[in-house]
């Protein structure tokens, strides 16, 4: 066999004529061999390359120097993905790498700031764990990848198939709304004729903006910058950190504002506070009630705003009357002198007072009672009378874009059912993720798609959800990373990550609304990851609704834009563009969005859904043994869910400060002869573990407090893996009656020195 | 010649850890190595219980004690009363580390030199360029910066009005003044 | 008998997916039979990868296939897998975000880096220096990254690839550069392919061993004279 | 939250190496002094060793200072700040090993090394040893370093530890040279008893130097560490070896084995007190650590 060889006559450049000489051999497999990735069929460097061969030593000699010099940086305007404030921001490109993020002064959520998992979490575009191909589970119940045509005609078949057994209200969305994503997502089910689509609203908001609507027609923002008093009920604006909301009330507190804590523990807003109120977790609906008797007892409410918008006050009124100060004081641990301090000092700071909405923390889900406190909370601030006042409680304006030319952009036909479960939870503002979970187990869903959600880790009872997806016939997840979620799905679609992609306008509510974008800050890193319109897009054209999906993501951009006056070039430009005209006026009585424009304190709705008229006590269902606390759980400044936990800049804060312990109160650690630092085991009927506890003097007895970000069971998530508890593993699964809230926090839990 | 300071003022700190994040976006630091480390404190009683976060990083002391006692000269007083790490010197004996009373000296886990921080948001004081530095990017304006040897200029003013010193007297003359 | 640069390229084409035709004629028992033949001559040849042998040469310790590999896999080896199991291995394990992923990608390896360059991001992210340098070195050479390779210029299969690419244009010294700069990952590679524990992984593990038992005989060289392989091009 | 120690156990290792080398030779001297002629091999093996030793140290250091092991060049910067002790340290230990070094080969090739030398020899073998307490002294941010005890305990373990392994050698090796060495032994004696005073001082010292210092004593004595401080380094590190000797030397029978096997306790006492020493220090910092 003749050795096939290359031999090179190199000479001096200046006569430079002989290169290769390279004997042609008749094997094929040679030819084969002679291609390559780089070079094509060439298979070999042009001379004049040649010179430009560098060692790494040299290049990287060569790289720092060049370094240094001023490089090309690109700039982009963009939207955070840290959380799900979407702060805008500018981004900083050098040589494909984020080199400097700045807050957009001009965006009211950032203000000009970006919080810790702003500049941390975005780290997570080359991260190792990211997935970089379509994924289908194997009969084995691995993982392999496949290309994307097989896995778009696939799930096309599977998704005709069950439309045609059994029609498409068997498919559901879950997704946890982004700019392009709450818009593509739905449009895709409505597409296929179902209108089962579902946000993450159960294990965060749907008790509290459900009580709200039935009350005053939805939820608010206070004006914590210039309110005389505020109340917070479970939110901490320094843990759940929103730049512009830890601005504010760092205002009030320098103009002397009255801000009151209730919380059983003493979180990380207590430096502006000026009073913390421990209370017993699941009882803030008693402290309200305690309250707002005590207004109503001494006459100290706003009786003409009253007269001219409250419908069934006299009913409530009587209703409230046995549940006084007095009584409250038994119920929630709050002494009934401080209960009625709280309420003369609202009715004297009214109306530039409030109590903050909240948005998880206390009622967004969290007790079987969460509803009813919401509707309890709006009362009460209608009492006072502090809607649209200055320093009260604002309906902030936002702006639309409008209706766009059927032609390019043609809305596929309404779907006249609702979606599956609405039905069975009637004080329900939007659907309950957690019906779908109860679909798949019945059967009645056959196919669910999860868009930027891990419902299994976080909205209810993992074990329990994970089972109910299992029964599934066909389960797609699209995501950056593998994920709880993504175990139970038969295939997974690589997104890429938030700096990759660029996203429809996102209209914000403000005292001047505005729209801001999430332009693509860095090029698509994995070529095999595609954003998410470009995925429903697929999707739809192979489900044959292709005609809905007709434009690209710019275009759509841009006609949603015109709508409003703008263009997608100048909002390009300047990331962030306010609407002046819509801006909010103080003092105007707000069109409430109920039914009939009125406050309503007592509702039928409730009534006919087996709750009282009005909203006097309703128990928290949970309830544990002489030696079990409650767990309640809490976000972290440095987390989002356990969206941020694989990203190693934060999750090293984590583990530098052992921000994963519990905490437990000093009175119940002494009780079980626990010292700070120690490991405990934490155990009920649904799961145990152990973990570091942290003994503190900021928690009030009888529960213990577990961050809400740990605890992760999926291997890939290398940084996560195993780092803490989960707070969902030890919560049963229940759905609130009639608001369809996870009730996060009925779970008890016994806590005992390990070793 | 300006002798660089900074105000920490900790009534303002809620430990939210943007300084750490933003810091390492900005230098480019590696995941682990943080510039910036925090010692929260409670105190009293429930339920009248007093937090406090402290943030901890190079006090660039004018008498650096860390500069006194490395060998080869890496750790040094560099100009405009900023200390500096020269990287291609440091041999990653942490002599240094163990001679900072505040312990805010890393050892990088990759290359095994030592740094800290740098008062990079110098620049963006004398150039005027926006930078995502600990002074800039924290949320609630709790860091001052500044030269202590200009009376006009805000941060001395700042020292004077709240009377801010030193985190803990006698370790050293450290250009860092705390308002507690 | 494959030279080395036939080698080096047959190497590239088993850390990827491939095409079943592609993969059909690589393995068929005359090709492999060759390459096995080509990679035992290229690990016993005592001098540099340069053709020609510059003067005085030293006696470099050249190393057999016997007492690199040990009996599983020299049987692994001997007979290569079928395109079907490549396909599985290669679609379950060279694919990102499993836990049994096993991308062969440089950046995800790379150990200590002496220095530390302000802007790269950490070991374990994609796209690091090396992945610069490999973008860099390839259009230097007037070469191209291929599209799919776009997050990981710095994958095994370019870099063997670059290796064949300049043993093929006679610039044999730099290729020694490459084994010698490039494949310093394979160790902790090797580790991870082993961390699969499938028998499966046993074929892949060989070939690493091969490219680092390759790379042994010229890290002791060049230890002992730096400047080597650049004396050779300076010619 | 909890403080991870700044060095570990390579650094300690180098500490009580650089110590051990230093006593050796000092001890060879004395033998030199007080038994002229009569432990010439004894001697020989203590040039030796204290040359190993002392490079196992220093092989130690490199080691541990990764940024110099990948760029060996920087230790030649090691001389640039001579207000650093490390920077006397690196002159001390040069100058002892060149001369150790010396002597070695004098010993090999059986010349008779000149006693300047050997005084050369020694001045630095002791400065060697005070460099290594003197080192962690400087720093005021660890009190239980940062005390004028440590320098001269440090000093102190490195003639106790140097001695043992000189004796123990002689002790098991060449029984007839050990007879000759009554002076060598008698000091010998004494120094684990300067020992527990100067670490008894040193604890007390500490303890009242701040809560910092009090937590380092509490984490040695009832902490973390106790068993290590009180086991290893009291018990076996220094009482058991001032047992034995005792009752060697008051009592009846004076056996080898016996002195041999106390030897091997104070060396290994030597390199926990080291160990400890580095580990147990916790700084001052504004919140107290977790105690335990």
């Amino acid at each position: 066999m003749r050795r096939m060889n290359v031999r090179v006559l190199w000479r001096s450049d200046e006569d430079d004529e002989i290169f290769t000489i390279e004997r042609k051999t008749a094997m094929s497999e040679k030819a084969l061999t002679r291609r390559s990735f780089l070079a094509g069929s060439a298979g070999a460097v042009a001379l004049a390359g040649a010179a430009g061969f560098m060692g790494f030593g040299a290049w990287e000699q060569a790289h720092a120097d060049s370094r240094s010099t001023a490089k090309t940086v690109t700039t982009a305007h963009s939207l955070c993905g840290g959380c799900s404030s979407k702060c805008g921001y500018t981004a900083y490109v050098s040589d494909g790498k984020l080199i400097k993020q700045l807050g957009d002064e001009g965006h009211p959520y950032s203000r000009g700031k970006l919080c810790a998992r702003g500049y941390g979490y975005a780290n997570i575009a080359y991260s190792e764990d990211r997935l970089t191909d379509p994924l289908k589970r194997n009969a084995q119940g691995k993982f392999e990848k496949i290309d994307w045509d097989t896995a778009i005609s696939e799930i096309s078949d599977k998704v005709k198939s069950i439309i045609s057994s059994s029609g498409a209200k068997a498919l559901a969305l879950v997704h946890d709304p982004r700019p392009s994503g709450k818009y593509y997502g739905p449009r895709f089910m409505q597409a296929l004729g179902s209108a089962n689509v579902y946000t993450h609203g159960a294990a965060c908001y749907l008790s509290r903006t459900s009580g709200f609507k039935q009350v005053v027609g939805g939820g608010w923002t206070s004006d914590v910058a210039h309110s005389k008093m505020t109340m917070f009920i479970g939110r901490s604006y320094a843990d759940g950190v929103r730049p512009s909301q830890v601005a504010d009330i760092e205002a009030a507190h320098a103009n002397g504002a009255d801000l009151v804590i209730v919380d059983p523990r003493l979180n990380s807003t207590a430096l502006f506070a000026t009073e913390w109120v421990p209370i017993k977790p699941g009882t803030d609906l008693a402290l309200v009630l305690g309250m707002s008797n005590e207004l109503v007892r001494n006459g100290r409410y706003d009786a003409d705003f009253v007269a001219a918008n409250v419908e069934g006050f006299e009913d409530w009124k009587k209703a409230i009357a046995p549940y006084t100060a007095e009584w409250a004081e038994d119920v929630c641990g709050v002494p009934a002198d401080k209960i009625a301090s709280l309420a003369a000092r609202m009715a004297a700071a009214a109306p530039a007072c409030s109590i903050e909405p909240s948005w998880r923390a206390a009622f967004g889900c969290q007790y079987a009672n969460s509803g009813e406190t919401a509707r309890a909370i709006a009362v009460f601030n209608s009492l006072l009378g502090v809607w649209n006042q200055e320093g009260g409680a604002l309906f902030l304006p936002s702006v639309k874009a409008g209706a766009l030319d059927q032609g390019k952009f043609p809305n596929p036909p309404a779907v006249s059912e609702k979606a599956y479960g609405l039905s069975d939870l009637p004080l329900a503002s939007e659907s309950s993720a957690l019906s779908v979970a109860e679909g798949a187990r019945t059967g009645d869903i056959k196919g669910v798609f999860f868009y930027n959600s891990n419902m299994v880790a976080g909205y209810q009872n993992p074990t329990y959800l994970g089972e109910c997806f299992d029964k599934l016939d066909l389960c797609v997840v699209i995501d950056v990373l593998m994920s709880e979620t993504a175990q139970h799905a038969d295939y997974v679609l690589p997104e890429c990550s938030y700096l990759e992609r660029f996203e429809l306008p996102e209209f914000v509510s403000a005292s001047t609304p505005v729209v801001s974008l999430r332009d693509q800050v860095l090029d698509v890193i994995h070529p095999n990851t595609k954003p998410v319109d470009e995925i429903f897009t697929l999707l739809a054209n192979a489900c044959g609704v292709g005609k809905y999906f007709d434009f690209t993501v710019e275009e759509l951009a841009d006609a949603q834009l015109r709508t409003v006056g703008l263009t997608l070039d100048g909002l390009r430009a300047s990331g962030t563009q306010s609407f002046p005209e819509k801006a909010f006026v103080y003092g105007t009585t707000p069109k409430f969005g109920t039914s009939d424009g009125k406050v309503h304190f007592t509702s039928d709705a409730c009534a006919k859904a087996g709750y009282p008229a009005a909203p006097i006590w309703t128990a928290p269902v949970a309830d544990g043994g002489s030696d079990e606390l409650r767990l309640i759980g809490g976000k972290q400044a440095i987390h989002c869910h356990n969206q941020s936990v694989d990203v190693a800049a934060l999750m090293n804060i984590t583990k530098d400060y052992g921000l994963e312990r519990v905490w437990l109160s000093s009175e119940d650690a002494a009780a079980r002869g626990i010292s700070d630092g120690d490991t405990v085991h934490i155990s009920n009927a649904q799961s145990d573990g152990t973990v570091k506890v942290h003994v503190t003097e900021r928690l009030a007895p009888g529960c213990v407090w577990m961050p809400s970000h740990y605890g992760c069971a999926v291997p890939e998530q290398k940084n996560a893996y195993k780092v803490g508890l989960r707070q969902m593993d030890f919560v049963p699964f229940r759905i609130e009656p009639g608001y369809g809230g996870a009730c996060t926090q009925e779970a008890f839990v016994k806590v005992e020195k390990v070793g | 010649m300006a002798r660089y300071g900074m105000l920490i003022d900790t009534t303002k700190c809620i430990g939210c850890f943007t300084c750490r994040t933003a810091c390492q976006r900005q230098n480019g630091l590696l995941d682990d190595e943080a510039f910036i480390r925090f010692e929260t404190r409670e105190s009293g009683k429930y339920p009248n219980v007093h937090v406090e976060t402290v943030p901890l990083q190079c006090m660039h002391c004018d008498d650096a004690p860390c500069a006194q006692v490395c060998p080869t000269g890496a750790a040094h007083m560099g100009e405009d009363g900023i200390v500096q790490v020269d990287q291609d010197r440091c041999i990653g004996c942490l002599y240094c580390m163990a001679a900072c009373p505040y312990q805010v000296r890393v050892r990088n886990s990759k290359t095994g030199s030592v740094d800290k921080c740098r008062f990079c948001t110098v620049s963006a004081y004398t150039s005027g360029t926006k930078m995502c530095t600990c002074v800039e990017a924290c949320l609630t304006g709790a860091r001052t910066f500044g030269d202590l040897d200009d009376p006009d200029s805000e941060i001395s003013k700042k020292i004077a009005e709240t009377g801010a010193a030193p985190i803990a007297p006698g370790l050293s003359k450290p250009k860092i003044y705390y308002v507690r | 008998m494959m030279d080395s640069a036939a080698v080096f390229s047959v190497l590239s084409r088993c850390f990827v997916e491939g095409e079943q035709a592609e993969w059909d004629e690589l393995t068929a028992p005359t090709a492999w039979a060759d390459f096995l033949g080509g990679a035992r001559q290229m690990l016993q040849d005592t001098h540099d990868l340069a053709e020609r042998a510059p003067r005085g040469s030293r006696r470099i310790s050249g190393c057999h296939l016997r007492d690199v590999l040990s009996e599983s896999e020299l049987k692994a080896l001997a007979v290569p897998p079928t395109f079907a199991a490549h396909d599985e291995f290669a679609r379950t394990h060279f694919t990102g975000g499993l836990p049994y992923s096993a991308v062969p990608v440089e950046s995800l390896y790379c150990k200590d880096d002496d220095r530390r360059d302000p802007l790269e991001p950490n070991r374990g992210l994609y796209l690091g220096k090396t992945a610069d340098y490999m973008r860099d070195l390839t259009t230097s050479l007037g070469l191209s990254i291929p599209d799919e390779f776009r997050a990981c210029p710095d994958h095994l299969s370019l870099e063997l690839d670059l290796i064949a690419v300049l043993l093929r244009s006679g610039m044999a010294a730099q290729a020694q550069t490459l084994v010698v700069e490039r494949l310093g990952w394979l160790t902790d590679y090797r580790m991870k392919l082993i961390g699969l524990n499938e028998e499966a992984a046993n074929f892949y593990i060989s070939l690493v061993d091969m490219l680092v038992c390759e790379r042994a005989k010229f890290t002791e060289a060049s230890d002992e004279e730096d400047e080597r392989p650049r004396a050779v091009a300076k010619r | 939250m909890s403080f991870t120690p700044i060095w570990g156990v390579p650094i300690a290792l180098y500490l009580f190496l650089a110590g051990l080398g230093g006593g050796a030779f000092v001890t060879a001297y004395c033998l030199r002094r007080t038994a002229p002629g009569q432990a010439e091999s004894t001697r020989r093996f203590a040039h030796y060793a204290a040359f190993i030793v002392v490079c196992i140290g220093l092989a130690m250091l490199m080691l541990d200072a990764k940024a110099g092991f990948f760029h060996p060049q920087r230790f030649f910067l090691l001389l640039t700040n001579f207000g650093s002790w490390m920077t006397w340290g690196v002159v001390f230990l040069v100058l002892f090993t060149l001369a150790d070094f010396i002597v070695c080969i004098l010993d090999l090739t059986k010349h008779k090394t000149p006693e300047w030398l050997e005084v050369f020899g020694v001045i630095f073998g002791l400065l060697v040893a005070v460099y290594t307490g003197a080192l962690l002294a400087t720093p005021h941010a660890f009190p239980l370093w940062n005390s004028a005890a440590l320098p001269i305990l440090f000093l102190v373990s490195a003639m106790s530890t140097g001695a043992a392994l000189v004796i123990g050698f002689a002790a098991i090796k060449r029984p007839e040279e050990f007879k000759a060495m009554e002076w060598v032994s008698d000091a010998h004696y004494w120094l684990p008893i300067a020992e527990l005073v100067l670490v008894f001082f040193l604890m007390w010292v500490t303890y009242h130097n701040g809560e910092a210092g009090a937590n380092s004593v509490l984490v040695l004595m009832v902490g973390q560490y106790a068993l290590a401080f009180w086991l290893g380094f009291i018990i076996i590190g220094l009482v058991l070896p001032l047992i034995i000797e005792s009752v060697g030397r008051f009592g009846k029978k004076e056996s080898r084995g016996m002195t041999a096997c106390a030897d091997v306790c104070v060396i290994i006492g030597g390199y926990l007190l080291r160990w400890l020493i580095i580990v147990a220090a916790l700084p001052v910092t504004l919140v107290v650590p977790a105690m335990f």
